[in-house]
């Protein structure tokens, strides 16, 4: 325990970004009373002002790495890979909402300080190099999306789908924090590389089961939050009755950083018991692919749809999970960036196209779109390419590394299933280009307006992230290769 | 030499095609896609003169791609003997369908993305050629998939052309699944994708050692170059694919990417000839492929069907070259059959184009009269495919049966056999389509230059193709198969008999057929409906993994166990409509019941076993 | 004595917590809740967690109870309607499979735990000026960080139980 | 009767009253009664906590249930609004009924 207390000024600067989002986030909403009814757009700049510097901060913090407050934080690669993810996450989905809001006549300062609340938690996670810190940042990260989820508090599906989330989400934590009791009973701490050492020195039997049953309930929180299988039986009500740009926000920044915090809790923690918890993540992985895949294919509604496709991608980096080693864990974090955009790319163009009220959400709807608006038509097509795993997206260098982690780590079934799996999988999305493309345009789409400019940004710097990271994949997987050997 | 030009001038093309077609007149448009194609054949002209005799291999490295542990791929264009060749047929024909299609296309709706999709289909099929590693292969590979896929649904007002886009989809997923998994493996063996690397390391390796794994690799690869060649079991999609505009069947599903899977194998030659368990199988494939498709051709009356299936049969013959060891021979009918197929999709494209969208050959007859150009180049093309002595199907068929006679015996009888069938069923067509009193109602004329031109060039070269000694000059890479006269001379006779009994049934007997016909009974039923392979496919993978995910998630678990326990049984089944419930019932508690049952399972997994060792 | 203490309270933490879960009233749940809360406060005491058993107190059985109770009044909440008559067989294999496994989790514990001393009242004093200390030093960060928490809950119900937008 | 209680009573009691909150969970109807439920498993966890803190002497588990409180303060509001909602659009408190989203 180091003797003196008093946070230095690298600690500050080590915890700028999440300083700074809370800060924004208070005077955002400070602002709103200031500046009036006609000047509330600006706040989505303001937000945005906040998130670029966060992302600058967190950026400029991985210039002096290394632990801070007494060990609870640790900066590394490996934590501002996902800040960075996370806050992207946060820029992306601030664009779409701006328009979703007005569009529902529901803009408010509350929901972009909300926004920045759950990135600050997200950051948290990532940056958390303690259980009580992984715990405080999961339930930041989770009651601001609980709140967001709702956030339509006049429409059903909303309340539905907060009401699910809320109560799903503290059931599964009660089960995380469950199993962070028992590992600290079993360790005498809750900090990470503490309890790595604790299960390294060799110990009674009884330990090692003790551990093992921790891990498990532990597993149990965070395959929840990552929506894994058995756990994964919310994320398509709550995916289906949140606000579109909701969605957007929650399948990829609460879901990544639950990854951060899962991938940094198994392999540091946990990693001296990996034969322990190692068959689990390969049965999750291999369930969660499968219900995902064969689940999303009868589905008919596309926030649904895409809600178990999310499901099935959260499988396939279970199976870089279970591959436990670097290679896996990089990976693990190539696929999530890969994914945050094709992802992100595909809700907002949900976003865009559901209307007032989220009136046309169905498959069908579609409808034509790719004559009555090529250009996003061709953007959401390369989203969907990137899901099927169609090379030069970073869809297809994810899985293609994941599937080499998982092969390097002899899961030879699980490569063969998982490959499967993605064959199976091309089938669903492939119904949304068709129905795009080769079908008449229906009332859905004759009545759509042009997109708007936060959609519109949205959708292109989701579709260049996708493109890059499929054209360029070195750029990002050698930042991640070099970060995963932190992880241990 | 710059290589990186040819495949990235039809990229420039689809560029600016796709992006400002909308508001370009067709003459732009057709100068920029043709243009593009023209300057890529110019480019690969210009580097086989400047690279001469390409004694060994050419490499030209751009980039590293991806450098992850020991893995390295990098972006690397090479041109041997083998790429020539494929370079010179892809740009060569491409660049006459392309004319064509200029035609053909005239009064079609979305012109601009037509040409901006061929554009394309050129830039990923010359990357696959090029390329000079597995990955950069598999781009362009999924790539020619993406584009046969968004071309087959070109006419996306009609429900067919859908269905059989989706189906060409899928059944190549099946085969990219193979493909990939077969990289996969690869790089596990040999720590690289590289193409030479990979085969140095092949050679070194002792027999005993990898003759297990490569025949893993090397079958996966097989699984691959199936779906996309169009071979049993996954053939089905092609004849479907017939859909698309004709020039696109020309282009994709006869001359250059259904050959991929062919091309893939020879090119990885040196793997395969170490797996003899994987050649027996490729030859066996082969020869089923053609004979079977080739008896389905028989009995086919839609004029584009007849020249599918015939595709499909001699996609298997290329398939039996290679499987017999005799790349070169299976590469020589590649080129060859893309001249003749190409030619024969050609002439039926400007039959149809003629007769304003017809395509049943029940709807034809004397057109020799109406359209003198395609009727003769037509006829040039179906003596090529019939192994007619001197035309160039004469010269790569047989060098393949010469092969197959060689490896075993039987093959070559029935590859005998096979050439028979395929001169009747094809001169069936012509002469159903020529001959005779015309029994349509459109006003057929014969089509522009502009669609007639290539085809008398597709005519010269189908006839006089055979007289490049493609073996030969492939003898550096592959050995030489020794040649025997007679056996070649045996199936020309063969062929030749096949077109005489089709000049008796289809024109001096008429009426013959259909009491022939009439007389097999069921057999004709089974092959004019194609064996019933589709409906088969239907019920067997299909509907099966449809309905299966819907009878178990949303019958079984939810509806007998977890609201049994939460809500008692004897409620819940009343009613039908309760029964039809997944585990996604929407109810918060049963939602809950299952996380608590996944804990538990995983609690007493770790009690129990001891972590489930 | 603490024995006895404990197996008081405990059984009483038992009682409450079976009646939390058989009560239709929810009323008398929360009831039941706040005797599961009071007398845990009570072990904790015996543990030797004396600011622990009055946070106990003041914020949990003071405060986010009388929160719950407020709601239930005010959403005039009334007793369970059962949609559903379950089978008795159901219900007692239920109930079967409950003490079933909860009594396979007591013996795993009971073997898995490493033995050490048992508790006896006052082995440890963990005094709120321990406590603070903690808090204010090694876990100042959570601590902070939990002011934003706060926050997020204060907004979040603010936006949720608002007139208009 | 022992006058030292074995650790592990603690934590077999902490073990009951988590399996009650589980129980709680599934079988009530009411959202409310269900929402105690979780507060019911959080305050077992809690039992672990400071239990574990005995073991060790030292007041870190103290601090962690203190953590805990902290969520369970900020989770009720959260919550307890979002059933406010639930009620304002459906007027009904049972669980059962909020199904309009399943498959």
């Amino acid at each position: 325990m180091p003797a003196n207390f008093a946070p230095s000024a690298a600690d500050y600067l080590r915890i700028l970004p999440e300083i700074i989002m809370t800060v924004a986030g208070v005077l955002i909403m400070l602002l709103e009373g200031w500046l009036g009814e006609n000047k509330k757009r600006n706040l989505s700049v303001q937000t945005f002002v906040a998130f670029a510097a966060a992302l600058v901060s967190a950026v400029a913090a991985n210039g002096n790495p290394g632990l801070s407050f007494s060990n609870m934080l640790i900066v590394d690669g490996f934590a501002t890979f996902f800040r960075v993810l996370v806050i992207a996450v946060g820029i992306l989905s601030l664009f779409s909402a701006t328009q979703y809001l007005k569009r529902e006549h529901a803009e408010s300062s509350e929901y972009y300080a909300l926004l920045l609340f759950s990135v600050t938690g997200q950051c948290i996670m990532a940056t958390a190099n303690e259980l009580i810190m992984i715990f405080i940042g999961l339930e930041i990260s989770s009651i601001a999306t609980y709140v967001l989820a709702g956030y339509l508090r006049d429409d059903k599906r909303n309340n539905e789908a907060a009401l699910k989330y809320f109560l799903l989400g503290s059931f599964a934590t009660a089960f995380l924090l469950y199993g962070i009791a028992w590992i600290y009973g079993t360790t005498g701490s809750t900090n990470l590389s503490t309890i790595r050492i604790a299960l390294l020195t060799p110990g009674s039997e009884t330990n090692v089961i003790l551990a093992g049953t921790a891990a498990a309930l532990m597993f149990v929180g965070f395959a929840f939050k990552v929506s894994a299988a058995p756990f994964q039986i919310w994320a398509p009500d709550v995916y289906q009755g949140a606000p579109a740009p909701v969605t957007l926000f929650m399948s990829a920044g609460p879901k990544a950083a639950a990854f951060a915090v899962f991938l940094r809790v198994f392999m540091t923690a946990f990693g001296p018991i990996t034969s322990r918890w190692e068959p689990f993540v390969w049965s999750s992985a291999l369930l969660t692919m499968i219900i995902g895949n064969f689940a999303a294919l009868m589905q008919t509604n596309i926030k649904r749809l895409l809600a178990y496709s999310s499901i099935a991608n959260a499988g396939y980096v279970m199976v870089a999970i279970a591959a436990d080693s670097q290679i896996g864990v990089a990976a693990a974090m190539f696929y999530l960036a890969a994914y945050a955009f094709m992802n992100i790319g595909a809700f907002a163009v949900v976003t865009h196209f559901s209307r007032q009220g989220e009136k046309f959400v169905n498959v069908e709807d579609l409808a034509g779109l790719g004559w009555k608006q090529p250009v996003t038509a061709a953007l959401f097509s390369i989203f969907l390419l990137s899901l099927i795993g169609v090379p030069l997206t970073g869809g297809f260098f994810g899985k293609f590394y994941i599937f080499k982690a998982a092969l390097d780590a002899n899961l030879v079934w699980l490569t063969v299933l998982g490959l499967l799996n993605s064959a199976v999988a091309a089938y669903y999305y492939l119904r949304i280009l068709v129905v795009m493309y080769m079908k008449e345009p229906g009332e859905a789409t004759l009545s759509l307006q042009p997109v708007g400019v936060g959609i519109a940004a949205t959708l292109w710097i989701s579709a260049v992230g996708t493109l890059v990271l499929g054209i360029f994949p070195s750029v990002v997987l050698n930042f991640a290769t070099a970060s995963s050997a932190l992880v241990k | 030499m710059n290589l990186w030009l040819i495949p990235i001038f039809p990229l420039l093309g689809f560029l600016l095609n796709g992006l400002l077609g909308r508001r370009l007149p067709k003459a732009m448009i057709n100068l920029i896609a043709l243009g593009s194609v023209a300057l890529s054949f110019a480019w690969v002209v210009k580097t086989l003169v400047g690279l001469g005799p390409i004694e060994t291999k050419y490499i030209e490295h751009y980039c590293t791609w991806i450098q992850s542990g020991t893995l390295n791929i990098s972006v690397d264009f090479a041109v041997d003997r083998l790429t020539a060749i494929m370079l010179m047929v892809v740009t060569g024909v491409g660049l006459l369908i392309h004319i064509y299609a200029a035609g053909y296309m005239e009064h079609e709706g979305g012109y601009y993305r037509f040409f901006a999709y061929f554009n394309l289909f050129m830039f990923f099929m010359l990357v696959l050629v090029l390329a000079q590693n597995y990955l950069l292969l598999f781009v362009g590979w999924e790539g020619v998939g993406l584009c046969s896929y968004l071309l087959i649904g070109f006419y996306f007002t009609e429900q067919f052309a859908t269905t059989a886009g989706n189906k060409a989809f899928i059944v190549n997923r099946i085969g990219d699944f193979g493909f990939s998994l077969a990289v996969f493996l690869i790089v596990r063996q040999f720590g690289t994708l590289d193409f030479t690397k990979v085969f140095d390391a092949a050679k070194g390796l002792p027999a005993e050692a990898s003759t297990g794994i490569l025949t893993i690799i090397t079958l996966l690869l097989l699984v691959g170059a199936a779906g996309k060649s169009a071979q049993i079991p996954l053939y089905v999609w092609l004849p479907d694919a017939m859909a698309g505009p004709t020039p696109v069947s020309a282009l994709i599903h006869a001359a250059t990417m259904v050959t991929a899977g062919v091309y893939m194998i020879a090119r990885s030659a040196s793997l395969f000839s170490k797996a003899p368990i994987t050649m027996d199988t490729v030859a066996v494939i082969g020869l089923a492929t053609a004979f079977f498709a080739a008896t389905i051709g028989l009995a086919q009356t839609d004029i584009k069907k007849v020249f599918a299936y015939s595709t499909v049969s001699q996609l298997g013959y290329m398939f039996l070259g290679v499987g017999v060891g005799a790349f070169s021979a299976g590469i020589f009918h590649l080129m060859t059959h893309a001249f003749f197929k190409a030619l024969l999709f050609l002439g039926a494209g400007a039959v149809i184009h003629g007769l304003h969208g017809e395509q049943e050959l029940g709807q034809m007859g004397g057109l020799f009269k109406h359209m003198k150009i395609t009727a003769i180049t037509l006829f040039c093309a179906s003596l090529a495919i019939s192994g007619f002595p001197f035309t160039s199907g004469f010269f790569s068929k047989d060098a393949i049966l010469v092969a197959a006679y060689e490896h075993a015996p039987w093959m070559y009888w029935v590859g005998v056999l096979t050439a028979g069938m395929t001169a009747f069923y094809v001169f069936r067509a012509w002469f159903l389509a020529f001959t005779g009193d015309y029994r349509g109602h459109a006003h057929p004329h014969e089509s522009p230059l502009v669609m007639t031109g290539p085809l008398m060039i597709l005519a010269v070269l189908s006839l006089a193709g055979g007289f490049i000694n493609i073996p030969h000059f492939l003898e550096p890479m592959f050995a030489e198969r020794a040649e025997n006269q007679g056996l070649a001379w045996l199936s020309a006779g063969v062929g030749i008999l096949g077109i005489l009994l089709a000049y008796v049934f289809y024109v001096a007997k008429r009426g013959l057929a259909d009491s022939f016909a009439k007389a097999a009974g069921g057999l004709y039923t089974l092959v004019y409906n194609k064996y019933f392979v589709d409906e088969a496919y239907d019920a067997t993978v299909v509907e099966p993994l449809i309905e299966g995910s819907r009878t178990v998630l949303w019958r079984g678990v939810d509806a007998g166990l977890i609201d049994g326990t939460v809500n008692g049984v004897g409620t819940r089944s009343r009613g039908i409509g309760s029964i039809l419930r997944l585990a996604q019932s929407g109810n918060i508690r049963s939602y809950a019941a299952w996380v608590v049952l996944g804990s538990i399972a995983l609690l007493l997994a770790i009690g129990f076993s001891g972590g489930l060792r | 004595m603490t024995a006895l203490i404990f197996l008081i309270f405990a059984c009483i933490a038992v009682f409450c917590g079976i009646s939390l879960v058989v009560q239709t009233h929810p009323i008398a749940s929360a009831l039941s809740l706040i005797g599961v809360m009071g007398s845990l406060a009570i072990l904790y005491l015996q543990l030797g967690g004396e600011f622990i058993a009055m946070a106990q107190i003041i914020v949990y059985a003071g405060a986010i109870m009388v929160l719950f109770v407020f709601v239930i009044m005010l959403l005039n909440a009334g007793a369970e309607t059962p949609t559903f008559q379950a089978s008795t067989f159901v219900k007692y294999l239920g109930i079967v499979l409950l003490v079933a496994f909860l009594g396979l989790i007591s013996f795993i514990i009971q073997a898995a735990l490493p033995k050490t001393e048992g508790v006896v009242f006052g082995g440890f004093q963990g005094t709120a000026a321990d406590v603070g200390r903690k808090l204010f030093t090694s876990y100042l960060l959570p601590f902070e960080v939990t002011s934003v928490l706060i926050l997020i809950a204060l907004v979040g119900a603010i936006v949720l139980a608002r007139k208009e937008i | 009767m022992p006058n030292a209680v074995p650790l592990s009573w603690y934590l077999i009691l902490s073990a009951i009253l988590f399996g009650l909150g589980v129980a709680g969970f599934i079988f009530r109807r009411n959202i409310i009664t269900v929402f105690m439920s979780i507060e019911l498993m959080l305050n077992a966890v809690n039992l672990t906590f400071v239990t574990f803190s005995y073991q060790f002497k030292q007041v870190d588990g103290h601090i962690y249930s203190f953590f805990v409180m902290v969520v369970a303060a900020a989770e009720a509001a959260v919550g307890l609004a979002i059933i406010l909602t639930v009620f304002k659009n459906r007027s009904t408190l049972m669980i059962d009924d909020v199904n309009s989203m399943k498959y």
